[in-house]
């Protein structure tokens, strides 16, 4: 390609003229480049071609490679009907009231056609042969591109960071850790306390006077009250204690019934 | 002149010099062509982003690297008389089949042409790989669609095209003027004399945009690329 | 000066302009930096490549471009002040993701930690690249390595988080008691539950300095942005 006199439509290699008869078809690309081949074979200006000639040339070529039984493509055989019409209407003399375009025209045409198909290959061939990007010209070896630098802009709270801390640590706490132990008195628990505190006493003293030292602590006040009244009502069905509350939500006094002896051995 | 003025010239001047930096450096970095819309949001407010670059490209005109035009856009390009130095061993030549380059010659001529329009020049059918080849190369685009009965797809140039081919607009395209001389531009015969020359801009009176499909279509191309 | 002598000296200077323009050329167009002797083939017998190349940086001295050596090689590289040009900032604010952000928190307050004593508090593994993003955002830095075996890499927090988050001092991060006042932490905590109290002096006891090649990781991260 250094070579600016390229020839980039070297028509396709040829035998001389007297055995183009004997040439392949399939070396065109179509009817127009074989009837250019032709043409130029005439060896002068397109616009000084015989087009008779060159119409006679086409359908000898054709008949020739019809008898060879060659496969021929739609295009060529459009051309030669063509071509034979174009052969008619130039030698026969056209009648006045002949609306067909003349054989004059029609030759005109096809010369159009060929010196544009003829032009458009040379432009191709200057086009190739023009100082093209990276065969003559060349950009830049080391681009320098500019480069997208995206920045991060990191959103998060106090609030978000201290919440993630929290979490993290609660949740770092082993699931089998055990609630604080609420204290529950039993209901043995409470008749043991009850029976160890009443004792022998045959006076009336209310009952809370007896569990002072446990209510203090919030936890323990509910239960013990709870389970203290409980098993108290199962010692007077037992006969070990007596109950007597003077008026509704007054205090409850208890006290050891008279003759239970074997209080300390009831269990 | 006042002092003022000689101070306000000088100003002038150096607002000027600092702008050529800037548009040197950003050429200079890209291997694409740049549009001047993309390098004046470099530049100060009110810079006139044409006569620097008229600037730049005197100042390069004889160097061994010059600044070209290819069609709207810019760029950098070594000297084409010293091509044959630069030579590099590695640059594979993609040989274009024949059908190809006529076409593509056809194309850059003759657009918006169909590919009918192609067809009639070569007097052949022209395969659809040929049309894809070429839009692969990024050489060829659809434009539009012919505002005809079959709405066929029309196709011109790229940039890219201009580029590779060294060439800054489609009115520099070689030989055009004797091929307008001789009608050999007509789609027609030759005494119907208008004739029409390459087209590049927006759609013409006959055509109309795109299908969305052939966009995606196009798209597509691109992804494979 | 005689007058042959005039046209010996015109013609030395076109060659060496020749020279210039070639060397212009194959500089802008080698995909590597050039070693003179690279060059040296491409141009005239007798050719000084020193001083063309000597020249060829005056020339572009002032210019958007410069060219400049890179050890023996020479290359054009964009003026270091014109550098903002080839960079283009785009800021995204984004959420820290949930691991990053517990991360944070864990390293907040254990600092020194190592990343294994983040590991340990969190439960799961914490992947390099949350650390790496924490750093990356600014708020986290190694700070030196654990005496103990293998040398873990402690890390801490630094002034930009402090910043971001509106703390005057690591003391300011809010402890057990505020913890549970804010109701982040639920009352029914074992009493032996405690919350460390965030070291951020200078390296402590345990601590070793950083080694040479971790500053030199984190160099690299630094240009990466």
């Amino acid at each position: 390609m250094t070579n600016t006199s390229t020839e980039w439509f070297e028509a396709p290699a040829l035998a001389p003229d007297d055995e183009v008869m004997h040439v392949d078809v399939g070396g065109y690309e179509g009817p127009l480049d074989l009837l250019l081949d032709l043409a130029r074979r005439q060896k002068v200006d397109l616009a000084g071609i015989s087009v008779l000639a060159l119409a006679e040339q086409y359908l000898a070529f054709i008949e020739t490679v019809r008898e060879k039984r060659i496969e021929i493509a739609a295009d060529y055989l459009v051309m030669a009907a063509w071509l034979a019409y174009l052969k008619s209407r130039l030698m026969v003399p056209q009648s006045p009231n002949d609306e067909e375009p003349t054989g004059e025209m029609m030759a005109a045409l096809l010369q159009f056609r060929l010196k544009r198909l003829e032009a458009m290959r040379r432009a191709a061939g200057q086009l190739m042969n023009r100082p093209r990007l990276g065969f003559q010209v060349y950009v830049r070896g080391i681009p320098e591109p500019i480069t997208v630098h995206r920045r991060n802009l990191w959103e998060a709270s106090l609030f978000d960071l201290l919440k993630a801390y929290a979490t993290q640590r609660e949740r770092g706490i082993p699931n089998d850790y055990k609630l604080e132990e609420r204290t529950v008195w039993s209901l043995q628990e409470a008749r043991e306390i009850l029976q160890r505190l009443i004792g022998d006493s045959l006076d009336w003293v209310p009952m809370q006077t007896y569990l002072a030292q446990y209510l203090t602590s919030p936890a323990e006040r509910v239960t013990a009250m709870a389970s203290s009244f409980a098993s108290s009502l199962e010692l007077v069905r037992q006969g070990h204690v007596e109950l007597r509350q003077n008026d509704a939500f007054g205090p409850l006094f208890v006290r050891r019934r008279a003759g239970d002896r074997g209080a300390k051995d009831t269990n | 002149m006042p002092e003022g003025e000689i101070e306000d010239e000088i100003e002038r001047l150096e607002v000027v010099e600092r702008n050529l930096r800037i548009l040197e450096a950003l050429l200079f970095a890209s291997t694409e062509p740049l549009a001047p819309a993309d390098i004046a949001t470099n530049l100060g407010d009110g810079a006139d982003v044409a006569a620097l670059l008229d600037m730049l490209v005197q100042r390069y005109a004889g160097r061994g690297v010059n600044l070209v035009r290819r069609g709207d856009k810019w760029a950098f390009r070594t000297a084409e008389d010293l091509g044959f130095l630069l030579r590099r061993e590695e640059t594979e030549s993609r040989t274009l089949s024949r059908a190809a380059l006529e076409t593509l010659s056809i194309i850059a001529y003759h657009q918006p042409a169909t590919r009918a329009e192609v067809e009639e020049v070569r007097g052949v059918a022209t395969g659809r790989g040929t049309l894809d080849l070429l839009m692969e190369a990024g050489w060829v685009r659809m434009r539009g669609r012919r505002r005809t009965p079959g709405r066929p797809v029309t196709y011109g140039t790229t940039e890219a095209f201009l580029d590779h081919f060294g060439i800054e607009s489609l009115a520099d395209l070689p030989g055009l003027e004797e091929l307008k001389g001789a009608g050999l531009l007509s789609s027609r015969l030759p005494p119907s004399m208008q004739i029409p020359l390459p087209f590049d801009g927006p759609l013409r009176d006959d055509e109309d945009p795109l299908d969305p499909e052939d966009l995606a279509d196009a798209v597509e191309r691109e992804d494979d690329r």
